[in-house]
């Protein structure tokens, strides 16, 4: 089996580690070396090309068919949704939620600020339970939120819980159930010949 | 700069050449417009059946074999592409599958060299219904997993499907004929084997062909087979189309409709053009 | 239904025909978007020249010649027309009147038919402001006559003209060459008769001329010679340009353009289209 | 000279009996017979084709090229402009005036209502003058607008003015000073030889 | 009882015919004179105010308050629909059709062009029937319409259909049966004593 | 200008004062957005209770009585009108009509001259229910009525009455109570004719009142008593309004609304403004 | 629940004290529409001048004291802000900053606390443009300088100013009036020194106040002093304004003009409103 | 001199150690401990209060109040701008330029890609030299972009070059110089006490 023609995005951080562990599994060569900035590593015979990117480049990547396969989690699909990508399988792996908390386990009374970076997860969310909100865009720290004074609720990723408990702050509702998911490009899914073992793997791994 | 102009010039070259074999095959263009009340135009298929449903039933010869030209608005791209949108309009029959099938292989084997770096891929709305059905799979989970499908979540579709055999889950997996259709026999015994043999004939003598029930289509309004093409290592299809139903104004027209992308198209086919064109 | 497709038809092999000319004539087709941010394209050359001044000057080889098809909105009446804009782009003399003059003939004569049932009028603001200037005109008042003009009232533009000689107001009304080079000559004796004459005989061997400096053209970039293609009996021309200097981000662009409205030219030549493609 | 494929469209009214003078002035046999009802008269060899209808839609019917020329008021062309169309002669009569008019001889102070049939002229001229206006349209009998309450000024054409004072109205401003224009179809004017004999006319006038 | 405070607002023409009638035969003073152009009648003692008016200015009058009743067609109230005014009575008078009518008794084939007045009711009924047509604004002499090569088909009043049949139109489908309506002030029907009279009657003539 | 001034301000103060009544009645303001995503507000009551709806159930303690003040835009007429709109929310039972009513009252009869000058109208869409199908009239005849009278066409909403008996006809023309009540009577003895009894007492104290089923109000919302009030001699309702029950998210809101339109109440009391207020 | 409906009413109650106060004071409201044509009001200014400016100028007595009331739209958070634009027309001498000044104290020393917790920002357009034009910076500079200070931003402005004198640079640091003056008396001898201390008087007895000529106002038709109240510990102005000229239809109007925003008032006042008012 | 009320507003990175470094030097007690992942530090009697955040959120901070001052760089100002905030010194550290590259040193020819995490920046420049290009928006990683096939050209920040130089691409054009900017929340900067220090500093340093 010749890889010469398939790339995988992976998105940086917690899923990457998992990503080794999985790559590992399989018997292919993990070409990361820890200390280098190196992010593109083009294939080899032995393994498939590797690109490290940020979680919400992962679709775009993917859907452009830059890379033919990508890793990044859930949350990030429904964030920043892409038409031209298929979510193949849930890598199980990198599992956390997305969820709604704040300084008091009640939902909000009346209108309310909400600090976020799933806008639209948010916004989607709370135009479901038609609840009027006014959004504030924040890019991370979203914990700090209520204690700075910048809004009572966060919309945020959770994973063991540890932040929020930290910063005391309690889960309201969850939104959305994340873990790692492998996506393609579904031109490539379904036609290169090169992704037939990946395709493979999913059905036996039934 | 010249590299530019004769890239555009190979460009219209090719959509002129497209057009040509349609009106040679006997389709009519039906014009339609770009943007109507600030809505920018994402599929003529609409605008066609609406006009044609302006005449009398009576008055209209089947089948009709119609096409519309001209850029369609991609709103998740914020940019306009070049289509061509195709309509075989009749009696709705699985035998217009044939017809439109055997009228792109003649497309394709236009361009020397097209055909062997091409790829179908066939899906079918009936057949993954009756095989849903046939696994006792009840009619809302039916629903949400076409759902899934068309917004390409293989992932909820599956879990979906838990209680499924393995071998229905399998279908949802690009396969070539004979591993699907085995799959298939399997599953679906009671299937009209004969008309999916007739479809593969049509298309594998030309082009490489697999079989995939995920795939589903872009549009709601398909109902049996659905089929994409592909250029090799172009990561979006070259053409997309369906059997479908729609109904305008109280009157049904069934048939299959095709849309081709111009754009990837012309990069697959670019090269090749400018020796065929001097 | 019959009659109506094959309209369609006809009218789409006749822009096909017109775009193959183009083609062959070595012009470089430009795509264009119909729409952008809620606005509808109205005219092409904007957009054209836009794209154009995106290359280096220096990279582009003079003359150039590219066209744009595509429907514009006519917002006066709501719709969308077929039209196709061409561009002679190059240093700008009147020379680029003369190659634009002879494009337009050889597109007429390739139907039979057409020429003879065609009427080309020319105007020319260039000689129009020379003649005011020579009358003793101020500025001002030329402006305010060329407005009136570009808006078609003629009553008004006379009255500004009243202290000018009845020579120069017989200028604005439509005449035969002959007739209309006598009245020049007696108001304009230093005009460029030479190139004025050239002009007249590369259109009338084919159709009928007539010159008349009240046709001022629709677009404000217009410098110099403007025309109209009338076919006799249809109430729209099929064909409306003139010279122009475009400045496009501090490049300045000179050239001949026009543009041909499809919609009168398929009513025009819609029927000996029948027999030429059949 | 030759008729057979020139029509007039004249609009009904003080136009239509303007128009017949000059037309009988010309030497023409002038075809209505003022006990018929017909509005439309074909072309024949000793005159051209005519039609009557109604003012506002000669632009039209001479815009599409229905009619080559056309007998309509400036207050008629200035209200619905066709840039199909060629303004080519004052024939004089008809004279008449688009007026601001109310009850008393002064501007109107602070924002107002105007009733008019002349939206597009009105509008125009309030916004020139940046005076903000609520419209009232009213097709006829604007001179009564004022006195039955319903806006205390309108913009309407005037001719002798009796009407207005019979009604205790005042003309404040001339808006347009109209009279009845001689109009051609662009294409038709510079290229129908028939209509060669009319551009002679004009000419000679002078 | 006493007319010094009601005011009737009635369309010119065959609508002002069948109002006299009506009028005389409720015993009151018919105030117009057919020589005068007066068309404004201050209310007196022995009869309401009447006010003539254009037909399409009716509805305005109604719905502002200046009139307190209106005589107009159901065509024009179907137009101009003006949600200040209520339909109170078919005064059956004035009766007659919008049609769609062509040279042949035959549905419009596809993309068609129609000439009318009555824009509203014919996008209406065009776009009902998702038939593609391109609309024609004519104020009047519709019938002429096919005849010069304007649009092929009409949207048009007919009374009797001799206009139609002289210019050799065939009626193709009815759009609307109209007749003389008595509109009235929403406001006023409801509250003014001075209307009791005329509830009165239509409670009667039951 | 002063006329203008003065006036702008009389009607400020009006404002004023029928705040400070609501707000010394011990009502809420909820305040809400004039215009959003380029949709103009025509009413209030939708996004008071989209509001309302955003606190837990349990919180809310019945009745609420709620306003919300500023223009909403006629799109009749292209412009804006000041209006003040009230809700009155709670169980829903008819105790809230009274409520409602008696609120209005004391509104009215703050300003010295107004009650004498105005009249309501009283209209009720659960009472011409019940004598509809009194009169056997088809479910589906009842609602198109219902569409007829809120158009304001008598005339359909008669004609598709002819079956039943006059009495019942005779119940859509403006009455006083008594007689409208005779009337009632005599073709639905079963109804509430104490509720009735009492909100005419409320109202007639302070001002003259007529009962009429063809008044169903401007929403679809509405389901029982409606109501508007007219200044005798202008042509448009000061106020409208109504029983309703809405459902929000999932939420049943019950209750009484009304809309005070605030340029027409002006003109009737302007003068009497003056000097109240000098 | 009880909270919010209780915050709203408070809210409310203080927009109609600050309302009677202006009423009190002999200020006029103009009423002007919140959105028209798809185009959300974010300035009351335009539109109050544009109404005025309909009067024949002769009609008009100055001093001329008017109020708008209502949202304004704020592009950048996308939502509407409650605000009160007040405009002191007149004859625009500085007598009229005075008499602005001394109307916003009235309004302050009104509630009990709110002066203490006030700070009052002066800039003055008319001195920057003097103190740099006797530092001789180019006009062009001059220019760009204040387009940089309306931005916010201070880094261009003052590298634009390197080669005045530090003093002048230190007139854009906020500052108490004294020093204020030491270093304006330095740079600009000449300045109306009076004035300026009639100014801090009216204020700094009230309120604390800071000068400072970096603060420019957000609207370009500012000329002389420009000002913004701020609460402590609240990060948004709750008052900006100053002294403007505007051509309005070939009128000059000329004035000072301010706006309040009612949110960050009321956050400020809740409080006290809450004792206030019970 | 108190610092109970003040709070500063860093960005995380290259820009936090230049603060360091500023903070030291003016013999303020550094309170970020390097293996703590503590982002939020109250203000003490020592120093002010400390707010790590990442870049595009210090301008919302600084602009919502929440912070007094912020530290970011320009080209995130520029990027994100927000007009509550006032940019009031040049801290000149952490100095890098936002660059047009590509892989020949020329200026794109015709309607070209271009990847960016400066979106606004990059479409105002293209804007003034009116240039059409498409954008694809990437966050991370853009010299990946020409290599994989994403775009020719990419609109990055650079700072020594090496990035660039490594991926073989080359500056084309500088859009914009930036440095770390000292911003302040203009309500605050103009009136707070606690800031007459900073405000003093920024004087003395000329």
């Amino acid at each position: 089996m010749s890889f010469q023609n398939v790339t995988v995005a992976i998105a940086k951080g917690r899923i990457l580690e998992g990503a080794k562990t999985l790559w590992q599994q399989s018997g292919l060569l993990w070409p990361v070396d820890e200390d280098s900035r190196q992010l593109w590593f083009a294939p080899s015979p032995e393994r498939p090309g590797m690109l490290i990117a940020r979680a919400r480049d992962i679709p775009t990547l993917v859907g452009m068919g830059i890379a033919d396969l990508g890793i990044v989690g859930l949350d990030v699909l429904e964030e920043y949704p892409n038409n031209h990508v298929l979510q193949v399988a849930d890598l199980k792996f990198a599992q956390c939620r997305v969820v709604l908390a704040g300084q008091k386990n009640q939902w909000p009374e009346g209108p309310t600020r909400i600090a976020t970076k799933y806008q639209r997860i948010a916004q989607t969310y709370f135009t479901i339970h038609r609840h009027p909100v006014e959004m504030v865009s924040l890019s991370g720290s979203l914990e700090l939120a209520p204690v700075i004074g910048l809004a009572p609720y966060i919309v945020d990723i959770v994973d063991t819980g540890n932040t929020l408990r930290q910063h005391q702050l309690t889960e309201i509702a969850t939104i959305l159930e994340s873990s790692a998911r492998l996506i393609a490009n579904a031109s490539h899914w379904r036609t290169k010949p090169e992704l037939e073992h990946v395709r493979h793997l999913l059905q036996h791994e039934e | 700069m010249d590299e530019w102009l004769n890239q555009n010039r190979r460009e219209y070259e090719l959509m002129m050449m497209v057009i040509n074999q349609f009106l040679a095959q006997g389709f009519y263009p039906v014009p339609t417009a770009p943007a109507q009340a600030g809505h920018y135009r994402e599929d003529h298929t609409q605008s066609i059946l609406e006009l044609l449903s302006s005449f009398p039933e009576s008055h209209i010869q089947f089948p009709l074999q119609v096409f519309s030209l001209g850029p369609v608005y991609d709103p998740g791209y914020g940019r306009w592409a070049e289509t061509i949108d195709v309509e075989i309009l009749g009696a709705g029959g699985p035998q217009h599958e044939l017809l439109a099938l055997e009228l792109i292989m003649r497309l394709i084997t236009t361009w020397p060299g097209l055909a062997s770096r091409t790829l179908m891929v066939m899906g079918h709305l009936g057949l993954l219904n009756q095989v849903l059905t046939r696994e006792s799979v009840p009619d809302v989970i039916v629903t949400q997993i076409r759902q899934a499908l068309r917004s390409g979540n293989l992932v909820t579709a599956e879990s979906l499907m838990t209680h499924t055999t393995p071998k229905s889950r399998r279908l949802l997996l690009s396969k070539p004929y004979k591993e699907f259709l085995d799959n298939l026999r399997k599953t679906l015994p009671e299937a009209d084997f004969d008309h999916l043999s007739r479809l593969e004939q049509v298309v594998h003598q030309h082009v490489e062909t697999r079989w995939d029930l995920s795939l589903t289509g872009n549009w709601p309004y398909y109902t049996d087979l659905v089929f994409s093409l592909y250029l090799k290592d172009v990561g979006q299809p070259v053409l997309n189309g369906g059997r479908f139903v729609q109904e305008i104004n109280g009157r049904s027209w069934q048939g299959v409709g095709f849309t081709l992308y111009l754009d990837p198209l012309y990069h697959a086919v670019g090269q090749e053009m400018e020796s065929l064109m001097s």
